[in-house]
């Protein structure tokens, strides 16, 4: 299969985002979104036709599907060890091409609308056209420096987003807070590639990933050699995940993420509910070979349950908060838990994969739903111009469109048949109950948790009571309406995708089959949910405020976020200012330094004490010169007699 | 008869000497520098350098002498005392001086000295002819020298001597 | 005339038309034509290096050898390799952006622009000698004129900046200077004469105890002026205190000749010295890198902060240096060049906000980036290169230093990489401090609501600089392929 | 030769007399007392060398031509520092050494 094309797919965005970021002052922002739509039409065009040819024409040989390479050498570090670029396609890189894609576009096309004279309109699809470049790279790495560069990419226009409004002191705070800690993760992302560069001595994802349960391959070679009990390996595949779970806003670094809300909503969208977000997951579907057979699973078991404790905690938070799009946010960490603990319990082969192949599939469909809740969040937003909840309520007769894609979506996430999140989710749940029934429990849980916390700000949103506005709410233009119906309409068919057939762990579809009576189950939770949340938030009543009094503390906690942010503070303002960066700055000044001056100044001292012995007295001069001479010719007699 | 002067003249030397360096009257200090110089051309008397010894005088003696007394009594109130090193210093002087001594005639008598006996009359003609002679041990250059440098000392001690007071303005280039 | 020598002839006629310049308009056109030249000798240096270095198997290519001082066997004996000629280009690329950085000196600009080329005359020198005191003579020309621009053209504490730099510096020559002369006097170990000949010293067997001895000298006495913990604390007051374009030379070029001396002399001609002290330095260099980091975060001028980051980025390259590896070598020499392009950013962005807003408190400034688009834009790239953004030369060094430092297999060399390496956190924190702080955020200076914007001379001072980081970022192999050849004697050497 | 002395007495003489002189150039805080400490000191000098002329090599002349050089530069000398004196006086009014001490530093 000829994949040379597919390198325009990255590189146009790159192109827009360039022309954009140069002209950025000459070009008319109607032109700018001009550019920058356009330039990703091409981009999706081909990704979707690179899918197309890739999983229908000439992707597949033997019914394996075939992992294509096209790079060239970047940087050269010894005869094997050298960092590529260049594109890897196979099945998980083409289906996250498609959602990179398909969400970005929407994105783009929205953002024409929400971003409506903003100042810096140009600037914006600029950015975001850099995201796209690096996401596009991100998902095509041939290797895990490739992977790490566009990892950082990614990071910074993360970064650069979520302070976009940047005279706006929470932006930039947010954003700085999003970087460092994901840098911070990265650390441990870095030192993991470090630890398997050296070992096995390539970066390369097909070198790596060619592990067999038989042994013989490098990786296993390695696997033996053990630092504090656990293989260099395991230890490498465990700060690997960290890098992960810093993109993925695993616990304990998902603080970034309910902050970054403070960046434009489709930025939201697009970064921190559909692509960058999902990083993490797909980092870890990448290496999952290594993930799964290095020292029997070790570190996909940390994945595993990092990912369900995440889900949990995640869930239970997003039920207290009051700001919709953080409601949201904590919703997409509780949905990155779900993806990630479905590949912890993930086996390798046909059905036992069936795990990875359910993360994937949620990694799409949520995609799909989550995007679409956040551009109509910001539909919403757009229209009340606030972001609490508090400020809403009975926006279905102002805002129709936005009220049925909101609640389709609603229903997806919430899995309730025939949406999109249903499929993927009983999979998941399938997964999680044949491998680890703790962790299916907790799934079971957090899905009546999600429904719950969906449909309250749903209703809250949309139902309610109509509350006192400045100006009646409309409906929000076409550019914005358009991509909430669309991605509804995918919201509802991509489940029915048979996604088994496309994307597994090894590459050979298989069929699955949907299992009753979980699927009841799940639903019924689901259901439950949805209908507590109706009793509680269809009509605003005290019933709520009651059972949050009844949990107490149990509720303030959640509703402080159990108070990881106070944590952060702690170290970053007490530990690492007061106690690391004040004493050392201090220490410099004044013991360093003050050595080094003290040096100098005892200099001084020491000539201004024996300045006195250059009197100008000849008489002096000639009373030490004699005297030296009497002692100089005692020594010599002494010298001489004996 | 020898021996006996010049034990009397090295005894007045050394004491004349001494109160030369401690008076602390100006004049008087000179005037036994006198002397001491007197017995200085005396010892050369002794050993039959008769040139050399009026020389010791007429210069010595008669010359610097008298341009010292001349510099006191310019520059001096006779009845001036001076006043003297702090008393430490005096004594470690002293002591070092007398370690000196020590050290020197150590040296001196720990010295084998071939002594040539002779009673030599050492005429003042041979010593112009030494001076004036440009040949083997002659020494021609070094009285041209020597003349140079006593014109140049007279020009200089002239011209110093007569320089003007400085101004203020030259202050800083004291 | 040899390629090499207009190195240093066209700064010396440059001085020569500078002293005989007569208005401020006509002594910064000689200037800028001056280093006009000097770019586009580096330029063409570049190109006919590789072109040379393709039928050239030699250590050093262009050489040239006139004896100089015949008595001690002193050679006036140049030549390059590749590390020589990026290193060359960096300068002259920091010169020339430093001329327009400092177009509207007012201040004695004559002079001025006097020092400025004596300094990068000093500096060529050091990179084209192939002879010890040659390469100690220029040292010393590169060092001195620093007394001079911080004495007389600087702010604040100018003269006790200058003072404590100079003679830190001047101190730290000394100790190399006994270095060198130990070399030379035990460069005749296998029977020769006596010679300052690098090339000539690296084929000699020079005894072990005297490497061990010699080596802390020469590797110190460089060290120093590359900011190595704890003799860095001439850095920040010089910095602070040195007029914009000083501390772009400075921090830019100067700096990285203690890389370069301590790579091309102290491990070349003492490999024994190095295998034996390098434990030593090493943890001297890791704590360096991340205590600079930290103590930057805390600092409120502008200046210092930078002051602090050259000492953490510089101690990259001597910890990288010291690893004894040739992919952290290469990451060291890359880090040389892109610290000095980017420090050289950084202090000139400072100088330009300070010429508007006349304070460089952190505290003080806030929101530049919408009064002042084009400064901050660089601004925030700079800073984002500095912590180590791919597609910026930054990155490049950094992930070579770290990778070959990570080939060493022993465990105390992994957990002194690991250390650095978290130095990439710490160093986002204070950047990003920075460019939150200063760039965005709301507009502070409330009076202020409308800044002179960028000027011609300061947007190509900036793009001049800007490119070749850029450059190196995306195309790292290029660079590296030039490096890493010249690299190969010296790790043979070593090994 | 004087009889019934040899060198030793008169070389013991001499040392006595430069060391006196040393004493009184160390000690005496005036110009001219200096001076005249100075010219002891010559004097010593002087008669060691034409002693030593005498006893050891009475056949040449070398420490006699000597010593009427010392004599020679001895008067010059004295010149000079009498006229230096006199001028000093003039500009501070006094020959103290203590008043003179500007040379250092």
């Amino acid at each position: 299969m000829d994949i040379s094309y597919i390198i325009l797919v990255p590189f146009i965005p790159l192109a827009v985002f360039i022309l954009l970021g140069l002209f950025n002052q000459k070009i008319k922002p109607a032109v700018s979104g001009y550019i920058g739509v356009l330039g990703l039409l091409v981009s999706s065009s081909l990704s979707f036709y690179a899918a197309y040819q890739y999983f229908f024409v000439s992707g597949k040989m033997d019914g394996v599907y075939q992992t294509f390479i096209e790079k060239a050498v970047w940087m050269k570090f010894t005869e094997t060890l050298q960092i590529d670029m260049g594109i890897l396609v196979d099945p998980i890189s083409v289906m996250m091409l498609v959602v990179v894609s398909v969400v970005s576009l929407m994105v783009h096309i929205y953002s024409r609308g929400y971003m409506k004279g903003d100042d810096g309109y140009t600037r914006f699809f600029s950015f975001l056209s850099l995201f796209t470049f690096s996401m596009y790279g991100l998902v095509l790495a041939t290797n895990l420096f490739q992977i790490y560069i566009f990892w950082e990419l990614v990071g910074v226009s993360s970064f650069l987003l979520i302070g976009y409004y940047y005279t706006k002191p929470s932006a930039v705070a947010a954003a700085k807070k999003a970087f460092i800690v994901t840098r911070f993760a990265d650390f441990g992302f870095l030192v993991g590639i470090l630890i398997v560069g050296f070992t096995t001595g390539t970066f390369d994802f097909e070198t790596l990933n060619a592990v067999s349960p038989e042994g013989g391959s490098l990786l296993l070679n390695w696997a033996s050699t053990s630092f504090m009990g656990l293989s260099v390996i395991t230890w490498a595949l465990i700060l690997i995940f960290m890098g992960g779970a810093g993109k993925s806003a695993m616990l304990p670094f998902h603080i970034w993420l309910p902050d970054a809300m403070e960046g434009p909503t489709p930025v939201s969208a697009l970064i921190h509910a559909a692509t960058m977000v999902v990083a993490g997951v797909f980092l870890v579907a990448r290496l999952f070979p290594m993930f799964y057979f290095v020292e029997d699973g070790f570190a996909l078991n940390i994945v595993a349950y990092v990912g369900a404790i995440s889900s949990l905690f995640a869930a239970i938070i997003a039920i207290t908060q009051n700001d919709i799009k953080r409601v949201l946010a904590f919703s997409t960490m509780s949905q990155l838990g779900y993806m990630m603990l479905a590949l912890g319990v993930s086996g390798y082969e046909g059905h036992e994969g069936l795990g990875y192949m359910a993360s994937m599939f949620h990694l799409f469909t949520h995609a799909m739903f989550k995007a679409l809740l956040f551009l109509g969040a910001g539909s919403v937003i757009h229209a009340v111009h606030s972001n609490y909840l508090k400020d809403m309520g009975g926006l279905r007769k102002y805002m129709p469109i936005t009220n049925i894609t909101f609640l389709i979506a609603s229903l997806a996430i919430a899995g309730v048949p025939p949406f999109a999140g249903f499929w993927s989710k009983d999979e998941i749940l399938v997964a999680a109950f044949e491998n680890n029934i703790l962790i299916y429990c907790s799934s079971v849980f957090v899905a009546g948790l999600t429904a719950f916390y969906m449909f309250r700000i749903y209703f809250g949103i949309f139902w309610s009571k109509e509350k006192a506005y400045d100006h009646a709410p409309k409906e929000s233009p076409l550019s914005m309406t358009f991509p909430l119906l669309f991605l509804a309409l995918l919201s509802i068919v991509v489940g029915f995708i048979p996604f088994s057939e496309f994307v597994t762990s090894d590459k050979i579809g298989f069929e699955a089959h949907l299992n009753y009576p979980l699927a009841a189950i799940a639903t019924t939770v689901g259901l439950i949910g949805i209908v507590l949340a109706w009793a509680f938030y269809k009509k605003e009543n005290s019933l709520s405020d009651k059972y949050a009094n009844a949990f107490g503390a149990l509720y303030r906690w959640a509703y402080d976020k159990f108070y990881f942010d106070e944590i952060y503070l702690f170290i970053t303002k007490n530990i690492i200012f007061k106690w690391i960066s004040a004493p050392f700055a201090k220490f410099d000044r004044k013991y360093v330094d003050g050595t080094m001056v003290g040096i100098g100044n005892k200099t001084v001292w020491t000539s201004e004490k024996i300045k006195g012995l250059q009197s100008g007295r000849v008489q002096d001069y000639a009373f030490s010169f004699i005297a030296g001479a009497v002692v100089l010719a005692l020594v010599f007699i002494y010298l001489w007699t004996n | 008869m020898e021996k006996i002067i010049f034990y009397i003249l090295a005894v007045m030397m050394i004491v004349f000497a001494i109160t030369a360096v401690t008076s602390r009257k100006m004049l008087r200090s000179v005037i036994y520098l006198l002397f001491v110089l007197c017995g200085v051309a005396g010892i050369f008397f002794l050993i039959d350098y008769n040139f050399l010894a009026a020389i010791q005088l007429t210069v010595y003696a008669g010359g610097i002498i008298v341009l010292i007394i001349f510099s006191v009594l310019l520059v001096h109130h006779i009845e001036l005392k001076l006043d003297m090193a702090k008393p430490i210093r005096q004594i470690i002087t002293a002591i070092g001086c007398l370690i000196g001594i020590g050290v020197f005639l150590t040296t001196i008598y720990s010295y084998p000295f071939k002594v040539v006996e002779n009673s030599n009359i050492t005429t003042t003609a041979q010593i112009g002819s030494k001076l004036l002679g440009y040949g083997e041990g002659g020494f021609i250059l070094p009285f041209e020298v020597i003349s140079v440098v006593l014109l140049a000392a007279m020009i200089g001690a002239i011209v110093i001597a007569k320089g003007k007071k400085l101004s203020d303005k030259n202050e800083e280039t004291i | 005339m040899d390629i090499l020598s207009l190195f240093i002839i066209v700064p010396i006629l440059t001085v020569v038309a500078l002293v005989f310049s007569k208005t401020l308009e006509r002594s910064r056109v000689i200037a800028m034509i001056g280093s006009i030249i000097q770019a586009a000798m580096a330029i063409n240096l570049v190109f006919a290096y590789l072109k040379e270095r393709a039928v050239n198997d030699d250590i050093m290519v262009f050489t040239k050898d006139v004896v100089w001082f015949k008595n001690f066997n002193i050679h006036y004996n140049i030549g390059v390799d590749g590390i020589s000629v990026a290193l060359l280009a960096l300068t002259a690329i920091v010169v020339l952006a430093g001329v327009f950085i400092s177009w509207k000196m007012k201040e004695l600009p004559k002079e001025f622009f006097i020092s400025l080329i004596v300094l990068s005359l000093g500096v060529y020198g050091v990179f084209i000698s192939i002879d010890l005191f040659t390469l100690f003579v220029f040292f010393e020309i590169a060092v001195i004129p620093m007394y001079l621009l911080i004495g007389i053209w600087g702010s604040g504490p100018r003269e006790y900046s200058a003072m404590k730099l100079t003679l830190m510096l001047m101190g730290a020559s000394a100790i190399l200077l006994v270095g060198i002369l130990g070399i030379y006097f035990n460069s005749n170990a296998d029977g020769g004469p006596l010679t300052f000949n690098i090339l000539d010293i690296a084929q000699v067997n020079i005894p072990i105890a005297a490497q061990k001895l010699f080596f802390p000298l020469v590797f110190v006495g460089f060290a120093v002026i590359s900011a190595l913990f704890p003799f860095h604390t001439w850095s920040p007051d010089g910095h602070a205190s040195a007029p914009t374009a000083v501390s772009m030379l400075h921090a830019g070029v100067l700096m990285k000749l203690g890389g370069y001396g301590v790579f091309r002399v102290a491990m070349y001609l003492l490999p024994a010295g190095a295998l034996h002290w390098s434990w030593f330095f090493i943890i001297l260099a890791a704590f360096g890198v991340v205590y600079g980091a930290f103590a930057a975060i805390k600092q409120t001028d502008l200046k210092y902060i930078n002051a602090y980051a050259s000492v953490s980025h510089l101690g990259l390259v001597l910890f990288a240096l010291l690893t004894l590896n040739k992919i952290a070598w290469n990451g060291a020499m890359i880090q040389s060049l892109s610290h000095g392009l980017l420090t050289a950013l950084f202090f000139a962005l400072i100088g330009m906000i300070y010429g508007r807003t006349h304070t460089r408190d952190v505290a003080k400034l806030g929101g530049m980036m919408k009064i002042l688009p084009f400064i901050g834009a660089i601004y925030v790239i700079t800073g984002l290169a500095y912590l180590g953004l791919p597609g910026f030369s930054g990155f490049v060094a950094e992930m070579n230093i770290f990778v070959g430092a990570f080939q060493q297999p022993d465990m105390f060399n992994r957990i002194l990489t690991i250390i650095v390496v978290s130095s990439i956190v710490v160093t986002a924190v204070y950047i990003l401090r920075l460019v939150g702080k200063v760039m965005m955020g709301p507009l502070l200076i409330n009076e202020v609501t409308d800044l002179p914007k960028a000027t011609w001379y300061e947007k190509t001072g900036l793009l001049l600089l800007m490119i070749p980081v850029i450059a190196i970022g995306v195309v790292p192999f290029w660079l590296s392929d030039i490096i890493m050849k010249s690299l190969e004697p010296f790790i043979q050497g070593v090994l | 030769m004087i009889e019934g002395i040899s060198i030793y007495e008169i070389l013991t003489l001499t040392t006595i007399l430069f060391f006196v002189g040393v004493y009184g150039f160390l000690t005496r805080k005036n110009l001219i007392s200096i001076l005249i400490s100075i010219e002891m000191i010559l004097n010593a000098s002087v008669v060691n060398f034409v002693v030593i002329n005498k006893y050891l090599y009475p056949d040449m002349l070398q420490g006699v031509l000597f010593s009427i050089f010392i004599i020679a530069v001895a008067a010059a000398e004295t010149a000079l520092a009498v006229a230096i004196i006199i001028n000093l006086y003039r500009q501070i009014s006094s020959v103290e050494v203590k008043d003179t001490e500007v040379m250092k530093y």
